[in-house]
């Protein structure tokens, strides 16, 4: 049992040694950590400007841990008399000092976390070589458990998938037709809640083409899991391109249509050469029940979801994923 | 409404468990028959009002949950552990997670604390009982008859799946139909009325019932924070109360508060929920400081370092716990400025959390460490709570929570700071006051086993979970991709070595009732500091036969310096006690019969229940039962058998 | 649990068992407070929320609650004055006053009761819309309050003819004092900021 | 000891003319007065928390010797006072206060917003649709 423990605790000592090793070496892979636009490169520089703060004090305490637990053992060979003192109560000086220095700490972490805050609100700064551009506004409305993409501007919409430009801002505009939902995209910035009723705007942008997983990331009910899109993320030339393609093919979203494909349940991916806009905006206060009163007894209803359930061609969709992105790096 | 409606039908892992259910409640009743145990049962523990036997009582309950909670969990890791598992479909597993999730915060970890509180607290500060042993009683039924109603709904009506948290308008009734959510709802109101009279009961008996002498900076440390809880609890609670009462309102009246109709405002809940949730936290964790600090001293022998400190520290943490709740939803579009408010206060908590950590540290330093299975759980928590710790302030910087929020590094954070924390802190009380609670101590040999495995298993789980979390796995989803599979596999593995640690200590509790040797004297670690060590073992029913007065922290260490004892022979008076009584269990029972009616909307079955209730309390207003007194004959007695005199 | 009795001081306090009661229950208003705080919360948060209700300021009368609230105001000092006779150790003036105070009490929640059905058939209940939800919630709550308070001074009182002045009926008294007391501060709070205001904004 | 023996009730009748002479006074500036919608609200509230002081003090016994000088009552309703402001002004804050839902959400807009929300405290942001 001794040899376990001693060996237990020189594991514990190496744990922050494996968390430097595991960060560095999942950098690569770790989709928060690596960043394919700069609102996630920002929320990348705060995680491991703080991760640093945080190695130094894990390896202080744990340090300090071993060295008491394996010096002030009972029965450790060699334990002095002056190794014992039941009577000591405490010690302003270092007490002081250990309180001052988290202190600092967390001052030292606060002015980055509120100065990014503040950034992460307006749309992300424009490097030096290149122009500044208007955002590109798309709202980003759920619907249990899907996604309708509509860009106003362009008067074109779609299902379960996004296409945008890179290095162009994107501001979207999330709501929710029915749950609280969040949008996510990993590789391109950190999410926002959306919500019926409720107008959220987010800013992200790509720097870099590829495809990019997006999901809703906060729980809804039964399809949650099933509920992701995909961004495809491509040159400003390749994107006009799309948004003419479906400006001209697409079919026009009506609004039995829309209805239709607002109820409860799992779809495909779709594109419309209109908005739902024209109609209902979820965001408002007005637009807020619209779901709820049309599809009213569908939200009760079971779908049985299991995982094997188009499991082969979500299988699919995961390696074409894998393989384009990895063609990208 | 059909019988199949009523009954959850078509799961053969819930037939499973209603086979097992029936099987488990015949044995028991066929027990209690054979062996004529009915009246022991009722006169012993249905009707008692003694806070030993309560605690007791507490924390089998809460073991009883550990159990389910875990098989919870077990059964989430088996399907998480590879892609398109079916083990279970995406509805079973939502409602696995939010009952492993209620019940782990609510019905298991609480409960634990209360239990340790009950047994523990009044003994430490010199007490005959808690301020009001009756209302002790109730908050327990409350307690165990809330549990029953959430926990029956496995099998009856169907599992509540909107995740312990209930979000709105996902837990209303447009889109959760169904007894489902009312079983969370009234399960959790029924039980949160005992916990908040629990803190009514702790905060009077800590102000009013010291012994003699005792200040306010002499009480143990885990006094303290069992007084800084009630003090959260008593403040925080009523929160939870309001919060589920318009919920239920919502879903069962038809009001208009969290809906999506009416211009209702589904993220009020959020922010109602997390104004007591946040509280709650602290509410099990702050007991679990408590605990750390006893066992540390004791086993360290040697005196806290930084008493003062310390107990300041926890006040501190308890004031910033009622101002941080927004970091549970930074992501809701708050704004910028409301934000970085709230993300400062969350990691000012850190500074008196340091403070801590670094005091049980000092408490190490020249030392003897005797390294008992209650000292390894607690110098266990120190590094593991760390971890947590830090990844708690990385997630307290808002702008990096859009990138943790909803996560597995979320999960992994809280299960760090929640296992580490309150769950060795249990299990490191439980065998520190074992043998003060059952007269025996729990096997040392099969402890470490089980402490071994739940430690390692423990880290193995949940510490790939932040990478988990770092690569975009969110918490909650009932299936993986392929990508996430490796670090998946590793975190189920762990998740059943800390099985395994589980079932080996409940077998060391078996083991231990028929194998271990019998304690003799009452301070059975032989460096007991405070005064529950100072009585014998059993605890006589009145704990003390002489209060002790005490101008001292750690007033056992003097009291056996000075040769002292708390049965001073000749200056020994009747001592009054409150009688036993079976109301409180009534009227609980009836309190559940009227929950479990409003869970299906029968409402005559409602209202009936709550007249009865009412009826109980009237009775109880017309009680005058004065107790009784135990006469100085029955005390010498009793002291000198147990003390072997 | 010491059983030892002091000699002077109020009669309420003089057993153990009273004086922890007493500090129970201010515990309790303590919780109390936050459960109304709450609700105040949710009203603050959800006002204007009306939807196709009527407004607050259509259906409000000044009188009414004018009425209402000094009823109650009254009722508070009447039973203040039923506690100062209890202390002077006298029965029927501590009986006079509490029935005076229930009657106060009763004629308030009749008041209540009218004007909740009055709002009901122009339109506004607990179902029609957010901002009424959390109005008929946080006055409702206050007047269930008030009822529950009736039935317990009424078993007071009956108790008070069975037992005479006690430590334990007297203690009883004083904490339902306390209660009823709270009760007036709640409905203060209530007639300022969901009442006047209502009408004002 | 000798307050509790008294014929009248001094205390009691004082505290009873001062919260009716407040109830008027409040009654008067919400409903009669020209002062400004926010004054009317600052004042009234400050008028009931007088109240609830003198509810305290003159009835509730709030301070007498029996509970030691009202050390833990006087704890309790002060921090209940305290948690109050906390869940109000709180939900206020985070519910109303900087959503991004109807503006740009940059920083200054939010500031504008905060101003607006001052000055119609009562009535949130999202009544004004």
């Amino acid at each position: 049992m001794k040899n376990i423990n001693r060996l237990f605790k020189k594991g514990l000592a190496l744990l922050p040694l494996s968390m430097v090793l595991l960060l560095s070496g999942c950098n690569s892979e770790l989709a928060v950590l690596d960043p394919k636009g700069p609102v996630a490169q920002t929320q990348k520089d705060l995680i491991l400007y703080s991760v640093y703060f945080m190695l130094f004090i894990v390896v202080v305490v744990f340090a300090a841990f071993t060295y008491m637990v394996v010096k002030y053992r009972e029965n450790r060979p060699g334990r002095k008399e002056t190794d014992y003192d039941p009577h000591m109560h405490g010690n302003n000086k270092i007490e002081v000092i250990w309180t001052v220095i988290p202190f600092i700490i967390v001052i030292a972490l606060s002015i980055p976390t509120v100065d990014t805050l503040f950034q992460l609100e307006k749309p992300p700064e424009v490097e030096a070589n290149e122009e500044e551009q208007e955002p590109l506004v798309i709202h980003a409305t759920t619907a249990d458990w899907k996604w309708f993409f509509s860009y106003p501007e362009e008067n074109i919409e779609t299902v379960n998938y996004l296409h945008i430009p890179t290095d162009r801002p994107i501001e979207f505009k999330l709501s929710s037709a029915d749950a609280m939902t969040a949008l996510w995209i990993p590789r391109l910035g950190g999410q926002k809640y959306n919500m019926a009723g409720m107008m959220n705007t987010h800013y992200l942008e790509a720097d870099e083409e590829g495809v990019y997983k997006g999901r809703n990331s906060n729980f809804n009910g039964e399809g949650f899991t099933k509920q992701t899109f995909e961004v495809y993320a491509e040159s400003p030339e390749e994107y006009d391109q799309w948004v003419s393609e479906t400006q001209d093919q697409a079919p026009e979203l009506t609004q039995e249509r829309y209805d239709e494909l607002l109820a409860p349940g799992l779809t495909e991916e779709h594109e419309f050469s209109s908005t739902h806009l024209a109609w209902v905006n979820h965001g408002n206060p007005e637009g807020m029940d619209y779901a709820i009163n049309r599809h009213f007894e569908k939200y009760g209803e079971l779908m049985h979801l299991e995982s094997h359930q188009d499991a082969e061609d979500f299988m699919d969709e995961e390696n074409n994923d894998d393989h384009e992105s990895d063609r990208d790096h | 409404m059909q019988l199949d409606e009523f009954f959850v039908t078509g799961e053969p892992l819930i037939y499973a468990g209603m086979v097992s259910i029936a099987l488990v409640t015949i044995s028991m009743l066929f027990f209690l028959t054979y062996y004529k145990k009915w009246g022991w049962l009722w006169r012993e523990w249905l009707t008692t009002v003694d806070h030993k036997k309560i605690g007791i009582m507490y924390i089998l309950s809460a073991l009883a949950m550990l159990f389910r909670g875990g098989v919870d969990a077990m059964m989430m890791r088996t399907q998480l552990a590879f892609p398109n598992m079916n083990f279970l479909n995406a509805q079973h597993y939502d409602e696995i997670f939010t009952t492993h999730g209620t019940v782990m915060i609510i019905f298991m970890a609480m409960p634990f604390l209360i239990g340790l509180m009950n047994f523990v607290v009044p003994l430490q500060i010199g007490a005959r009982d808690v301020a009001f042993p009756y209302l002790n009683a109730l908050s327990f039924w409350s307690f165990l008859f809330g549990a029953m109603l959430f926990n029956i709904s496995f099998v009856i009506g169907g599992s509540p799946d909107a995740g312990w948290t209930s979000y709105t308008p996902l837990a209303g009734a447009a889109m959760s139909p169904g007894p489902g959510q009312n079983f969370y709802l009234l399960g959790l109101q029924l039980s949160g009325i005992g916990t908040l009279a629990t803190g009514i009961n702790f905060m009077v008996t800590i102000l009013k019932m010291r012994a003699p002498k005792m200040r306010m900076f002499q009480m143990p440390i885990f006094t303290w924070s069992t007084l800084i809880t009630s003090f959260i609890i008593v403040f925080a609670f009523p929160i939870l109360t309001v919060a589920l009462a318009l919920m239920t309102l919502d879903r069962i009246f038809g009001a208009q508060f969290f809906t999506l109709t009416g211009e209702g405002m589904p993220m009020m809940w959020a922010n109602l929920f997390w104004m007591w949730g946040h509280p709650e936290v602290y509410i099990v964790i702050l007991p679990a400081f408590g605990i750390f600090s006893e066992v540390i001293s004791a086993f360290a022998r040697k005196q806290l370092f930084g008493y003062k400190a310390m107990v300041w520290a926890i006040i501190l943490i308890a004031g910033l716990s009622f101002l941080v709740w927004v970091h549970h939803f930074f992501t809701m579009g708050a704004g910028a400025f409301v934000n970085s408010v709230f993300s400062i206060s969350t990691m000012l908590i850190a500074v008196p959390t340091g403070v801590k950590i670094f005091n049980w540290l000092g408490t190490l330093y020249k030392s003897k460490i005797n390294n008992t299975v209650a000292m390894m759980w607690a110098l266990a928590f120190i590094p593991s709570f760390v971890i947590g710790g830090v990844t708690g302030v990385m997630l307290g910087m808002a702008s990096a929570d859009y990138q943790f929020h909803n996560t597995y590094f979320l999960v992994a954070h809280f299960h760090y700071v929640l296992i580490a924390g309150t769950v060795f802190a249990c299990f490191s009380g439980l065998v520190f006051w074992y043998p003060k609670m059952f007269g025996h101590k729990l096997n040392e040999r099969l402890g470490k086993w089980s402490f071994w495995f739940f430690v390692i298993g423990f880290h193995v789980c949940f510490f790939p979970q932040y990478f988990v979390g770092l690569d975009g796995m969110p918490r909650r989803v009932f299936t993986i991709i392929p990508e996430w599979m490796p670090l998946n596999i590793i975190s189920t593995v762990g998740a059943f070595g800390m099985g395994v640690g589980f079932a080996i200590f409940v077998f060391a509790i078996l083991y231990s009732y028929r194998y271990s040797e019998r304690e003799k004297t009452g301070d059975s670690w032989d460096n007991g500091r405070t005064l529950e060590w100072a009585t014998p073992t059993p605890v006589p029913f009145y704990n003390f036969a002489t209060l002790p007065h005490i101008d001292s922290q750690d007033a056992y260490v003097k009291l056996k310096q000075e040769g002292k004892t708390t049965f001073e022979e000749d200056e020994v008076e009747p001592i009054h006690m409150p009688s036993n009584t079976g109301q409180p269990f009534i009227m609980m029972a009836f309190m559940f019969v009227s929950g479990f009616g409003l869970v299906f909307e029968w409402m005559w079955m409602a209202i009936g229940g709550l007249l009865a209730v009412l009826v109980m309390m009237i009775i109880r207003s017309f009680d005058y039962d004065e107790g009784f007194h135990v006469e100085v004959d029955e005390i010498k007695r009793t002291e000198r058998s147990a003390r072997r005199l | 649990m010491s059983s030892h009795e002091l000699k002077t001081g109020p009669l309420e306090y003089r057993t153990e068992e009273g004086r922890l009661s007493i500090l129970g229950f201010w515990i309790f208003l303590g919780a109390e407070i936050v459960l109304f705080a709450t609700l105040f919360a949710t009203y603050a948060v959800l006002f204007g929320r009306t939807a196709d209700a009527p407004s607050p300021g259509e259906l409000f009368e000044a009188k009414t609650v004018l009425i209402m609230t000094f009823m109650l105001l009254t009722s508070s000092f009447t039973c203040g004055i039923a506690i100062h006779e209890m202390r002077r150790g006298s029965v029927k003036g501590l009986r006079n006053w509490m029935i005076v105070t229930l009657i106060l009490g009763l004629g308030f929640l009749g008041f209540e009761i009218y004007e909740f059905v009055h709002y009901s058939h122009e339109g506004a209940t607990l179902q029609s819309s957010a901002y009424w939800s959390s109005f008929f919630t946080l006055a409702g709550t206050h007047g269930l309050h008030v009822t529950l308070g009736i039935g317990w001074v009424i078993l007071l009182l009956i108790q008070l003819t069975q037992r005479g002045l006690t430590p334990k009926t007297s203690r009883k008294f004083f904490v339902i004092g306390l209660y009823w007391h709270f009760l007036d501060v709640v409905w203060i709070f209530i007639f300022t900021s969901v009442y006047l205001i209502g009408m004002v904004v | 000891m000798t307050t509790h023996n008294k014929r009248i009730p001094t205390q009691h009748i004082v505290g009873f003319i001062v919260s009716i002479t407040l109830t008027l006074v409040a009654a008067w500036a919400a409903l009669q007065s020209d002062l400004s919608v926010r004054w009317i609200i600052i004042g009234i509230m400050a008028l009931a928390i007088i109240q609830a002081g003198i509810q305290l003090f003159m009835f509730m016994h709030v301070v007498e010797p029996e509970s030691q000088g009202g050390h833990v009552p006087w704890n309790m309703m002060f921090h209940g006072g305290v948690l109050a402001t906390i869940l109000v002004a709180g939900s206020l804050f985070t519910m109303s206060f900087g959503f991004t839902h109807d503006h740009d959400g940059d920083g200054h807009n939010q500031q504008q917003q905060q101003e607006e929300h001052n000055e119609n405290e009562g009535s949130t942001e999202n009544s004004s649709h």
